[in-house]
């Protein structure tokens, strides 16, 4: 449990990696530091109050305010892992949450802005929502299967990243030029690390280290591996080439879709659920670039359409046999799939209003994008005032503020 | 013959690239430059150290044209290349005494000329 | 053994990134790629077919087909582990050796051609090799000791590396013009990624946290520091500069020659087997590149030297005061000397063989290399359609087929 | 235990890369290898000697020879651990120690003369330090606190690092030129790497997977995100922009100031450290730039300051309740405070000495300076024949010594 | 009007352009490149491969400048760039026959004057 | 004295530096560079974004050369550069008016011609 509450922290700089280098270099910092700010601040947001919100007793709505400030959450045990790093871990589930949004809206919104964005959405969507599913709430009393995430954290996100994307609007060169990728193997690093680090995402969630576990592991490793396949296949049929982006693109989407059936299906049907979440996804992506939806880095194709493909494809193909609660709808329980649906509906309606009162609110008090002007310029020079790759030419120190004459001739 | 120098904006570039192509102007050459002149200077900051960044991105053009296409250059450059705020660039024209296309060893006005159009010789 | 087996897996993205770090910009993708794709078609390979190869039931020669798409294989124990995970452990061998190879051919092999190859290799060499020496077959018969993969890793990938660079020929520009790394922070940013994910591929091998994984796991750490040092010392008595490039390499040579005798070797003789095994590495890398052999990134060198050094230090300093099955030479057993140089020799000879005939048959279908042009030009825009840096200059957008006039005017 | 050693280790490729980040492209390899050659040379000193040195009986002053060359270390427990396993623990931390030094002398220093510093260094002041608090030493029994190495690593390595670059100088061009990052990304993706390598760090620290290594991992966690929030704050407030490199570095300070107190103290105890330790760190950063030191890369406004806010607010955070031995100034033990403050200033005074010494004699030797032409070119030409980013043009192939025309002709 | 191209060690950068900006020079490109001259090779070494570099890093500078601004500009090149070492670089001097400012469009003389300054037509 | 302004493959740098050298052409300086003109463009895919590359990768050398190294100069590049594929680039030759050696401040002919080497002064 340790080691996956720190395999998991690491997907959020690997997350980071992926989407920056995704980018343009002028705002490959900006991108990277999207992912890695939500480090700290829903880092700092979740033992405070999120966790009381997701995982204190309270309604079916939503958890109470009993655990604010980590009260009461100590080395005792909460379920079979100590209550204390229970905390921690799910506290890394709504760090990476968060920041998967950030590849819908990268290159055009203002850093603090978005730093407020996040920690209220991880409080306000992420939060009730983890209530609903893992904390005793209402979607968990339904019986919705989820075993590591595929609605709370990938539709939630998923759905939020397509809100944002519409309410923030496209970058200015959105369609009308090329953006391309500036560095391609950071990308692939961070689709590395992020495989790394998913084995705790998905691996932890049996919350100690069982059958369960070893099955979900299993499943983590070759779902992956078969959307991976698919999708190579997919590029060479289309283009005759498989294509880089395309692979970790494919690792992502394998993971994500197996993200709530890795406990719960048998290995080969993990494999089966891999190959087929890679084809509405690739569509997705094909398709998405044709319409006016600047949803950047594809988070909704990608973590969206995977999350669904996912979720209902758990409640088709989990198994009793393999340690799931109930059987899916192959082994003689069409009812599963049903609940699944509903929850996946929910899960969208839920998080769609809840980013969109979240934007709309913080747009009334300071705007969120950044001038156009700015956007030409590059996020990194005009949010952070540095620039990934500085190579010093025609840079002039400027002496601090504070040193005077004399502290200068000393030298 | 001349040789057109253009510095420009780099987000400008696509738009010069598609106006010197519909001045039928396809050969060209660019490369990534730093420049000074009245743009507003940025600052930086890494950690303790605050730097003044005098020198901006810009894209260089050197467009090897026969003499009766250094307007028909020029115009395209100046209209696509506008933005009307300070750091549009410059253009320098510079006199060219021989050009030779280095896979046939043609010279002067045939280099330049490429093969499908014909044009008068008026170097 | 979950944490380990994420280790291996980790190793192969790190693979790529030692490899990619090593060419040219523009066949980095595709270097980055060759391992990575190994993730993809030997991944999905092995739980399919390879598995039940190397593992299932047979003759001393191969493995059966009864675990054939996982029949059979469950979380009841194999061993000390769920046979699942043992499954997905040495699958994650399974793909990183097929990586292995990759480095020979870099810059000229078409990329579909190459993950046929490295598929068919991993079921018709790999797995053979891998039911000799662990599977039951006729080299653990013969006491052949290998505790993590010398000659089935790294003998059997090396082995194959020279092959493949001599069938192939060398790379157009091999002895002409000079081949440079284009970044060697990600050469180095692989080899301690490597180094990590080994103490999983040393560390697991014991299959349990035992008193054994300990040693292999210390073994693990003390080896490659012992060539470090050695290399550093041979580079500065030779050119008197130490290189980075030459630290990664000593790093990877020295975990290779530790790998057959991490669980069988007291740690001092597991600093001798590190050291020694630096030094004709190092001699073999400068040989080679006086040679036509156009082994790119020096897979023969590395891992095959450093594997016949590691396997046959195995029989001279294996102890079973630090249990190993039997002593080796230096404690009074000599004969387990000649058991391991056997075992290398057929490893070569079955591996090369094997290698040669996939390689034929494959050309007869199809060409394997590129043609001479895109090898100018770079395998990354030829293979993939990608660039690994692009800054996006004179790049057009073009309109995908499906967008009409129609939907274009809407915007 | 073993994964955290593990994760230790990947700490000191990580901090090769937060390091290397932050210098100019033309030093990046040698700032590289500064951290990975201590992988080498600390790494086999560390089982030749210093581990005798720091943990074997002694007096208090300093270990004995009686484990030199690893003799009576076996699989024998340690406490609850294998003695071969605990010594390989605290080889990491030897190795991280060392190179964490090298980012005060970055750009300047001749390779060899600075691998015999480190050597020499981990066996004559960190492995005293670190037998006097964790080998039965005085100050163990002194009863100063530290759980996971603020004073011995963190305070002795930054005393060390502004004691060497007092005495080595400072760049040519400190001051005079601005010297910027040539590569933020990998700053970043060294601080992500260090934060996960650093729960191996803390949390193994309590030698076993109990509550005390999960509080100290989840110390671990939310200290470092209080202090990226910290950080983030006071760059908007001072300059209006957050910086990467900003955020990079808060999140070592933060991790450098919970180190000493993880183990020890409540988990809102640990953020208020995070918080509280980012302040001083902030400052001394903006200050240290205004003078003539050029600690180049902040050592001692990281380490340095990070480490002795740490120490102090364990003693004065420290909690019985929680698992220290004993309890803090704010929970009624004000004397605790004393003792960690006697802990801080023998540690800077005899890491002070200690490397004073180790220089001049190194100094008398041999020059450790590069020539200021050599500094110019930059270190990785000069020092190690070789460029980060090679493209290769204008590289003419050097035929080797012993290719004679025949063998040339033969091609 | 003139260009003036000098090729510079990056090292005397900022000196160089300090030195400009006194002479009253604003407005210039510079660019990234490698030469050959008289400098000595260094060897490099990656694994079995040793290669000579033949190439040393300069930084290019283009000046477009007034006649009356030749000789001053040449000057303070001259004296902030110099080392006395092997490898100082060059400065050419080009011939221009029209310069543009795209922003305005203006030309020749006004189009390299900062605006502030005036200065007597003599190009 | 003139500038020799050649763009040539990457490919044929090595070769095309040789024959400078052999040509006992020594000093140049030469920098990346991006043309345009009757290559062959290729298409790459990142996800659902296809764009067609229009600029491929060229050298840009730039050679001050004294009147008389001007025919051997442009020899030595047309021979080695051509691979006789499209794409082989251009040798441009622009009129130098004044040369200096920054080291010495040396002007000319005497500026670009190596220390050990001795000529006409017919420039
Ligand atoms: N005299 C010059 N010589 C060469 N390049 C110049 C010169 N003046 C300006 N430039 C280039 O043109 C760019 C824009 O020039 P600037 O004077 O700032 O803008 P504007 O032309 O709009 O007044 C500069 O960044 C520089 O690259
Ligand atoms: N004839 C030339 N044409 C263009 N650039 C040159 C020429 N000669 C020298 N250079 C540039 O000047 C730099 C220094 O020249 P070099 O002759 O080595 O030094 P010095 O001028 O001190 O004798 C070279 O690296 C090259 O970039
Ligand atoms: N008129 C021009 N001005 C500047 N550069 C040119 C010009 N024409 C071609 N080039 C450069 O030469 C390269 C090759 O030119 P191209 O016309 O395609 O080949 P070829 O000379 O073989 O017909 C281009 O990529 C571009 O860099």
């Amino acid at each position: 449990m340790l080691i996956s509450t720190a395999l998991v922290l690491l997907m959020t700089p690997a997350l980071g990696f992926f989407y920056a280098g995704l980018v343009r270099s002028k705002s490959s910092l900006n991108t990277l530091m999207m992912s890695v700010g939500s480090l700290g601040v829903v880092g700092l947001a979740w033992p405070l109050l999120g966790y009381s919100l997701a995982f204190g007793a309270g309604t079916p709505g939503i958890g109470g305010f009993d655990h604010v400030v980590l009260r009461g959450v100590g080395l005792e045990a909460k379920g079979s892992v100590p209550h204390l790093l229970f905390m921690a871990y799910q506290g890394t589930f709504a760090i990476v949450t968060a920041a998967l949004i950030s590849g819908a809206i990268v290159e055009r919104v203002r850093f603090v802005p978005y730093l407020l964005f996040i920690t209220l959405w991880s409080l306000l969507v992420y939060a009730p929502v983890a209530h609903w599913v893992w904390g005793g709430g209402w979607l968990s009393t339904l019986g919705a299967l989820d075993f590591a995430g595929g609605t709370v954290v990938h539709i939630s996100a998923g759905t939020a990243a397509v809100v944002a994307a519409v309410m923030l609007g496209a970058r200015k060169d959105y369609a009308r030029q090329a953006l391309l990728p500036h560095s391609v193997p950071f990308t692939v690093l961070g689709s590395g690390l992020l495989w790394f680090g998913w084995f705790g995402f998905n691996g932890g969630s049996a919350l100690a280290a069982n059958g369960q576990a070893v099955l979900a592991f299993v499943n983590t490793m070759f779902a992956p591996a078969a959307a991976l396949t698919v999708w190579i296949v997919l590029d060479v049929v289309r283009m005759g080439k498989a294509t880089a982006v395309g692979l970790a693109t494919a690792i992502v989407v394998g993971l994500v879709a197996i993200t709530p059936a890795a406990g719960f299906v048998a290995p080969v049907s993990g494999i089966a659920i891999g190959a087929l979440a890679a084809i509405p996804s690739y569509f997705g992506v094909l398709w998405r670039a044709r319409t006016r939806l600047d949803d950047s880095l594809d988070v909704v194709a990608a973590h969206g359409l995977g999350g669904i493909v996912g979720a209902l494809l758990t409640g088709v193909l989990a198994q009793r046999s393999w340690g799931s609660p109930v059987d899916g709808l192959l082994f003689g329980n069409p009812s599963q799939l049903m609940i699944q649906a509903v929850a996946v509906v929910v899960v969208i309606a839920f998080a769609a209003a809840g980013t969109a009162a979240i934007l709309f609110s913080l747009g009334m008090i300071a705007p969120i994008r950044v001038a156009v002007a700015e956007e030409g310029i590059g996020l990194d020079v005009t949010q952070h005032g540095e620039e990934a790759y500085a190579r010093g030419e025609g840079a002039v120190l400027v002496l601090p503020a504070g040193r005077g004459p004399s502290a200068h001739a000393a030298r | 013959m001349k040789m057109v120098v253009a510095i420009v904006r780099p987000e400008r570039l696509t738009a010069v690239l598609e106006a010197l192509f519909q001045a039928d102007v396809r050969g060209l050459t660019i490369s990534h430059v730093q420049g000074h002149g009245g743009e507003i200077e940025h600052v930086e900051t890494y950690r303790g150290t605050t730097v003044k960044m005098e020198l901006s991105e810009k894209i260089r053009l050197e467009i090897g044209v026969s003499n009766h296409f250094v307007e028909p250059t020029i115009a395209a450059i100046l209209s696509s290349a506008r933005t009307g705020e300070v750091g549009d660039g410059k253009i320098f024209v510079v006199p060219v005494e021989r050009i030779y296309r280095i896979r046939t060893g043609e010279r002067d006005q045939s280099a330049v000329t490429p093969v499908a159009t014909t044009e008068s010789p008026d170097s």
